[in-house]
């Protein structure tokens, strides 16, 4: 390499020959002396030469970027498992710190302050969700939920969930995934429950004849994936404790300062989001999981996570943050370990814990009242417009379904419409839920202003009459 | 190299935690207030609105801040010397941070119209393009939000291939080796197999004899790292995937350990089915001490049917998400984390098959540089030490003998070296094949001054090992806090990994 | 109050110059190479072109990036307690961080056309109509890149007033006062004026009659703020304004200490003709260790035509920038430092008239209750202490007689205090009026348990300086480097601003 | 105040009850009783109430800066005091670090690491001019213009400046600002020299004439405002001396890895601007100054500034980082210090740092080279547009004249043109140099693309020709 690369310090000629003296070597290639030679690669590499220069790679990057419209300069109402809330800018601030943004995961020797804020994490997401055991997080909701299936089914030795007909496809998805294929073993069936459709919420009476004996876990969602809050919610955890299962409740977090905690109506494994607290959009890529319990051992050693304790240090009255159970992982025993971890979402947990810290609890209490309160005026002012209706008009939290049924369109053609404005429309629940007919799931948050609404209610409703 | 040691100290601010601080009333951030036409009736059902609001704090904003902030400069992580062994600790561009923080990633949604994310479905599609080049595959996906998850879908790729072949219930056998990641093992059994796991053998992987023994028409899938983090490769690697494709397995190559091999293999032309690539390791994205992370998985055509989708596709009419009808379904929600793979696309843009390649020789170079000082440290071996070839860029050493000596553990002379300014090291995966083992890797990253320094440390925490073992064993003493008293922490009485579960256990305690 | 307390070390990096470091040939930056077509000559006249490179470092980018973060940790300012007085060390709201770096300010260029930047220069014009409101001025200008800056608007716009009446050559004086902020008497004579200090008296301020006595047709300008820095408000204000404005003088309120009585007196009302807010300090604004800073300078409708241009106007066909044409043409180029306007905007939005008033209470609370507690200690005094009215956000103390008694110093306090985590204090302006004075100032932005704790830090060292002299005069001994040996910096043959310099000068020292 | 602001920890009824019992009062307003009646204000603050939510304050100052245009979505060729480079983001990285950005000055004892930074800019700025005595940077250019020439009217007693005509008007007017009233004492009276037109340089034989024991300082830039390289520098610096006069040369240190540096050519004092060093246009809020000279004590008591300078510490073998000179600066002696200073632009000293670091000695040849290439290349290509003629068509570094009177247009047409193709076009100097016609200075860096300068000349052609 004639010239250095910025990121290499080592790529200089005077860098490399002096290793080379050191080891004796000419060439080298001669390090690479354990790579037969029929698996050395036919073609040299098929890439570009490297552009050095920042500038030059910036704008190449930016012009791609710039192709894109985002929810910053358009009015947003999709959510759907991913959700528009306003990020504090001291979470950004923490988030890109260096000394948290680049480390691997270390040690309590090396990064006590950073074991801290994980610490700091798992004890503000068990306040709100009222647990006292909670992992680090996972990769996301579907996949907490897919864990605590797992568990639920590990610690019953049963091998069958329920789960409702509502669930977010995406979600389900990944449930399925992690609940495996019955040629092989320990996998776990998943049983759709319907849901009432005057209600929007779980139908408590297909629940009751699905529910038996080989029933691992009820996996419920409040307020679930259409919006509505279970109000049935402890009847249903309390028929899953009678019949011997686990009640998997699946949660976001940014309604618990206005919801109750699922701890308080039979949740015993709770699951959810980290993407509202703090983390952006980011294309999907900001979404994360959590699993929380009890701190009872019976849960506690199903964890297939990494989770951070408290503790002494050797010196008096100091404190450190070390693992806890670190050998039922697979780091810690492989394919006898719980399912697995990895490298997960550990730099949302410091985002999230900056979030939870911020807030406090009457930030949760405001939010909640706020999104609960937007969303119902949005979704009275969208009721009001000729040939649409709101499907199930109260009981909602975030969002809502939309139904375009009597307009004569379908979802996309109304949404196609809205773009053209600067608005992106609901999700299309159409194709997911074709019983609903033309309905969009629309999300509306403390981000959005009356000026929002009044703009999507005109785009609309000229999308219906145009 | 050996001048006098640096001094050093961690930032100490013996900060309380979060829930310890603030006071009444305080506000760290004000939510919006509901739209004025809003109303004021209660819109929560009966029964489901919460009662005690949550024990979080109550703190200003500045104050959160400068929480955050102290607790940031207790972190040592890569503001130190961190050669952290089979995590390839590189430089992440702080350019590529920018371009990631922009509104055209950050504020992008997952559901958008791909007419909206086309400059996003093409830094996908070119990175996809890139990936090929580098491996042979035919496809890349990027759900994975890190490597194990990368290996769990070739799992589900290769549960799906079976049952497309009615052959699943008798294809239980997953076979890997004992020096392949633990998450190779562990995924193969989450996804329900039967794991097989090879040991070791005197040339330092198990033999294909081995191999051959437990292959059979049971057998779903080889899962395998090579190099392994030792840094030795298996030459008959060809063979064992000839043998496993003979048998009717898939096999698949954890390219973890990619950065000594970059441009020098490719895991087609080796006859894999599949790989894996992480891209907050060999490509340059940061680790953020554990994620959002992406462990990029790449088949060949034949298995293309199987990925989990949405797929990108190039069409006239621009890029596409399409599902992938026969495929897995998902492993997580959307495509991944996608602002990972804008850094990732802008770094190899950067370094070029030009870079790529001077990489892969400095990582290996700096490896044998460093073993070759750290073996002349008394008290220094290395695993099978007996096999003279060139390690490539990791190699796995051990201070057996000198804690046999000292009575001073891998783990002191780990903690004492934090003393210096020197993140911890990675002692090694389990099994432990040597021990008191340590793995560091230098990579492209590091300049030689500062591997030099690691080294100095090492033998200067050595000798001081010698002369006072108690001094290291009591090790870190520059540090923010002193060492952990780990044995709370898998006492179920003791554990807390909460405050409010601390409080409870520790009443007598209380605040400090 | 008064736990234990807490654990402090600075982090320490022991971080050699940047010049020290590198290698031969090691790039931290690239920039692009020249467009294709440009060709190969030499395009340089002959004579021109530099022979020798200059010796700067060669460093790779991470090299480079983690050297400043070193540094950047070494660094206390507010991440430990500052309650630095006279520069009301207050929050600055990360969101206009966000803000301001956006490519729609940081991207702009000043000779942009107005059509172009109508965002920007209706902050500025909104902004304006704030300070506006705040003080009674007619029309405010952000060229000023500080307050001195600002002050120094007024010295010229006093030029140029007293110039367009043709009384310049006679009009010399401007008068201050003994503690007038040294700009004020600095700049006037920068200016050109004859500079007249009225010595401190009796109240805490000079007596109307010291001021009749040198007011005279002579008399150009009174440059004057009020409060004080000892947090003493002069209650013959008008009266002073009175008396110059008869003069034939002009009246400067140097508003810097602002923070106290915001929204309680209004510059105009109390006659001015002219004032001065400092962005960085009342507003919000982050200091960046001294600037980029705004002083914003208002003044009445009758000296609007005076100000340096160009100003912004709101005109039927959008915001223009427009010459000012017997203005003093610039004091430095540009509008000013925008990105800070943008800041401090962003601030009073989100402090608004409630905010600001209360935060005007909070730190006027905030600094009785810390000199309630600060005179309780033994050994503390403050400034004009048979004065018993409340002093405002400041109070200024003095170390005298606990020096007397321990030949401990502020100095040596002000370091040992920085062993625990707190800012460096402010002890005074030129010229010192009390014996070793220290100027803590609380503002609105520190919580009462950091102000509490600054106060047990202070009585645990002026205790240990009872106890323990010499821990305290050889300190700091906790922080990056050990006290400064300050007897080269004054001295010609051995101070060093550069390394260059300093290798010169102790080239038998060479490097470390 | 009701609800506690985000801002203010101690804005709570809890916070201030606590303080007001310790102190004794009941009102908060007993605390300002030495402000008398008459000076309250009559009216209560004119301002709206605070708002709280970051949310909303965020979305109202956005939606304001959208409506700028700016130099990174449109292609931008203005120049003349401000100039576009790239900011590796690593500056932006150092710039934005909490440690760095919010402190006040601090001491030795306190911000260690921050004053070595400072010691590091003035090292490597020092490195870049050839001097080895630097201050801490001043406001701007201008600023430091005019310091510089106050320093040489105190060293030399005399009270007349020789300034070439070409001169930035907009830095000609801070230096006049700072040279004084001839009213008043220590007024300076600035002469303009001429130029060849010719050459666009300065015309020696004015230089001659003007130059007397009456002049204090020669101040001259190069390349000048116009790009055009002094090479006559050295000569004028002779004849200066042969005077008695100091020569003030002003340099953009970005031209220095190319371009000699003023102390091999007879400057004695050197002055210029360090925005170009990794610092944001900033709608011209990036601008910042610096002073150098030789480490002569005759130069270092005329510095207006503070200045850090390396010293040891009590401890052996450790250094420290102090204020040299602080006596002599206005902190020290107010009107009997040099001139004034305060807060400065040392935010944009430490980025500079590491801007002048990243680059080393190859990034300022390289830079210095693409830019002169690039310039010239373009001028080229400008040139070969019919009706269009560069004025000065070589000699220049990144600025050159562009003349479009033979097209019958004035630059403002040919502006309003451009910028409807998105391109900001160079800076018209028809009104500040009516005698260049209708001129515009362009200005092209390395950041400029050969598919910009086509862009830019087939707008030009289409601008001229429509
Ligand atoms: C060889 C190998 N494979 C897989 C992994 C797992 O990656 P992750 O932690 O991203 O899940 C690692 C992690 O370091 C690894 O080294
Ligand atoms: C009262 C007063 N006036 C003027 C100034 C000068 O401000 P600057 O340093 O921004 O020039 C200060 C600085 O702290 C001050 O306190």
């Amino acid at each position: 390499m004639a010239l250095a690369h910025p990121y290499m310090p080592n790529s200089t000629p005077a860098a490399k020959s002096a290793m080379m003296q050191a080891i004796g070597i000419s060439d080298i290639d001669e390090l690479f002396e354990q790579i037969p030679a029929d698996h050395r690669a036919t073609e040299p590499i098929a890439l570009d030469p490297g552009i050095r220069a920042e500038a030059t790679v910036r704008r190449q990057v930016r012009r791609l970027l710039d192709r894109n419209d985002s929810c910053a300069e358009n009015l947003n109402f999709l959510g759907a498992g991913c959700w528009q809330h306003h990020v504090p800018a001291v979470c950004d601030e923490i988030g890109s710190r260096s000394e948290f943004l680049t480390p691997v995961w270390g040690t309590p020797s090396s990064d006590h302050g950073r074991n801290q804020a994980w610490y700091e994490f798992a004890s503000q997401l068990g306040e709100l969700v009222g647990m006292d055991f909670v992992g680090l997080p996972v990769y996301s909701w579907g996949a907490a939920a897919g864990h605590a299936v797992r568990m639920a089914a590990r610690l019953t030795g049963r091998h069958e969930v329920l789960v409702p007909d509502t669930l977010d496809p995406e979600r389900l998805a990944v449930i399925r995934t992690y609940c495996g294929r019955t040629e092989l073993d320990g996998a776990i069936t998943v049983v759709l429950v319907g849901h009432d459709p005057a209600t929007g919420r779980l139908d408590l009476a297909d629940l009751r004849t699905k529910l038996t004996s080989a029933t691992a876990a009820v996996y419920l969602e409040s307020p679930n994936y259409l919006g509505l809050i279970e109000v049935d919610a402890p009847a249903v955890a309390a028929k899953a404790r009678e019949h011997g299962a686990e009640t998997v409740v699946g949660v976001d977090p940014i309604s618990l300062g206005v919801l109750a905690p699922p701890s308080e109506y039979g949740a015993d494994i709770v699951v959810g989001t980290t993407q509202p607290l703090g983390v952006h959009l980011n294309a999907g890529g900001g979404v994360g999981g959590f699993i929380a319990t009890r701190d009872e051992e019976r849960y506690a050693r199903q964890y297939p996570t990494l989770q951070v304790s408290m503790a002494d240090t050797i010196v008096p009255g100091e404190r450190a943050f070390g693992m806890t159970l670190f050998h039922q992982s697979s780091y810690g025993s492989r394919e006898d370990g719980n399912d697995w971890t990895g490298n997960s979402v550990y730099l949302w947990a410091v985002v999230n814990a900056v979030y939870m810290a911020l807030m406090g609890p009457q930030g949760f209490a405001d939010i909640g009242e706020t999104i609960l309160r937007n969303s119902a005026y949005a979704a009275r002012r969208i009721a009001g417009i000729p040939g649409i209706r709101v499907r199930w008009p109260s009981g909602f939290f975030k969002e809502f379904v939309v139904d375009l049924t009597a307009t004569g369109r379908t979802v996309a053609q109304v949404n196609a419409f809205l773009r053209e404005a600067g608005i992106f429309g609901g999700k299309d629940l159409s194709g997911d839920f074709p019983d609903l007919g033309q309905a969009a799931l629309y999300c509306v948050t403390e981000i959005h202003t009356e000026d929002d609404i009044t703009a999507l209610v005109s785009a609309l409703t000229e999308a219906v009459s145009a | 190299m050996s001048g006098p040691l640096r001094r050093y100290h961690a930032a100490v601010w013996d900060e309380p935690l979060i829930m310890e601080q603030g006071g009444p009333g305080r506000r760290g951030t004000v939510p919006p207030a509901p739209i004025e036409g809003a109303g004021i009736d209660d819109l929560l059902p009966p029964g489901v609105r919460r009662r005690t609001p949550p024990a979080l704090p109550e703190v200003a904003e500045p104050d959160v801040l400068r929480h955050y902030l102290h607790l940031s400069q207790q972190t040592m992580g890569m503001v130190g010397i961190s050669l952290f062994g089979t995590c390839t600790m590189k430089y992440n561009p702080r350019v590529n941070e920018l371009l990631a923080a922009r509104d055209q990633v950050a504020e992008i949604h997952p559901h958008q119209d791909d007419a909206s994310i086309q400059g996003l479905l093409e830094i996908v599609h070119r990175f996809d393009l890139m990936l090929r080049g580098l491996s042979g595959m035919d496809r890349f996906v990027f759900q994975a939000g890190g490597g194990a998850a990368a290996a769990y879908i070739h799992a589900c790729v290769t549960r799906a291939y079976h049952e497309s072949r009615g052959e699943l219930a008798q294809r239980r056998d997953i076979i890997t080796t004992a020096q392949a990641h633990p998450c190779n093992p562990a995924t193969a059994a989450a996804a329900g197999f039967n794991v097989i796991t090879l040991p070791m053998e005197a040339d330092g992987y198990p033999s294909l004899a081995a191999l051959r023994a437990v292959v059979s028409d049971r057998t779903a899938a080889l899962m395998i790292n090579n190099p392994d983090d030792m840094g030795i490769y298996n030459p008959h690697i060809k063979q064992w995937v000839d043998t496993v494709h003979e048998a009717g397995g898939l096999c698949f190559y954890d390219h973890a350990n990619f950065n000594g091999v970059m441009g020098r293999v490719r895991a087609a032309e080796l006859g894999f089915d599949a790989c894996m690539f992480m891209l907050h390791k060999t490509f340059g994205v940061p680790k953020g001490g554990g994620g959002p992370a992406v462990g990029a998985y790449g088949c060949t055509a034949e298995l293309e049917r199987f990925l989990p989708g949405p797929l990108v596709h190039r069409t006239e009419s621009g890029y596409q998400r399409r599902e992938n009808e026969a495929g897995v379904g998902r492993v997580r929600e959307f495509l991944g984390n996608l602002p990972q793979v804008v850094k990732a696309y802008s770094w190899l843009l950067a370094m070029g098959a030009d870079g790529v390649r001077e990489a892969a020789d400095i990582s290996v170079l700096a490896n044998n540089y460093m073993e070759a000082r750290l073996l002349a440290i008394p008290g220094v071996t290395k695993s099978y030490d007996q096999l003279t070839k060139r390690r490539l860029e990791m190699t796995r050493f051990s201070l057996g003998e000198y804690t046999e000596q000292t009575g001073v553990t891998a783990v002191d002379v780990q903690n004492r070296m934090t003393d210096f300014g020197i993140d911890a090291f990675w002692l090694s995966h389990e099994p432990w094949i040597v021990p008191e083992p340590f793995t560091p890797e230098a990579g492209e990253a590091w300049s030689v001054e500062d591997i030099d320094y690691w080294i100095d440390v090492l033998a200067h925490v050595l000798a001081e090992g010698r002369s006072d073992p108690a001094l290291v064993k009591s090790a870190p003493h520059n540090q923010v806090v002193g060492q952990i008293d780990g044995s709370s922490l898998d006492d179920p009485a003791r554990w807390a990994t909460t405050w409010r579960a601390y409080q409870r256990k520790n009443s007598a305690v209380g605040a400090r």
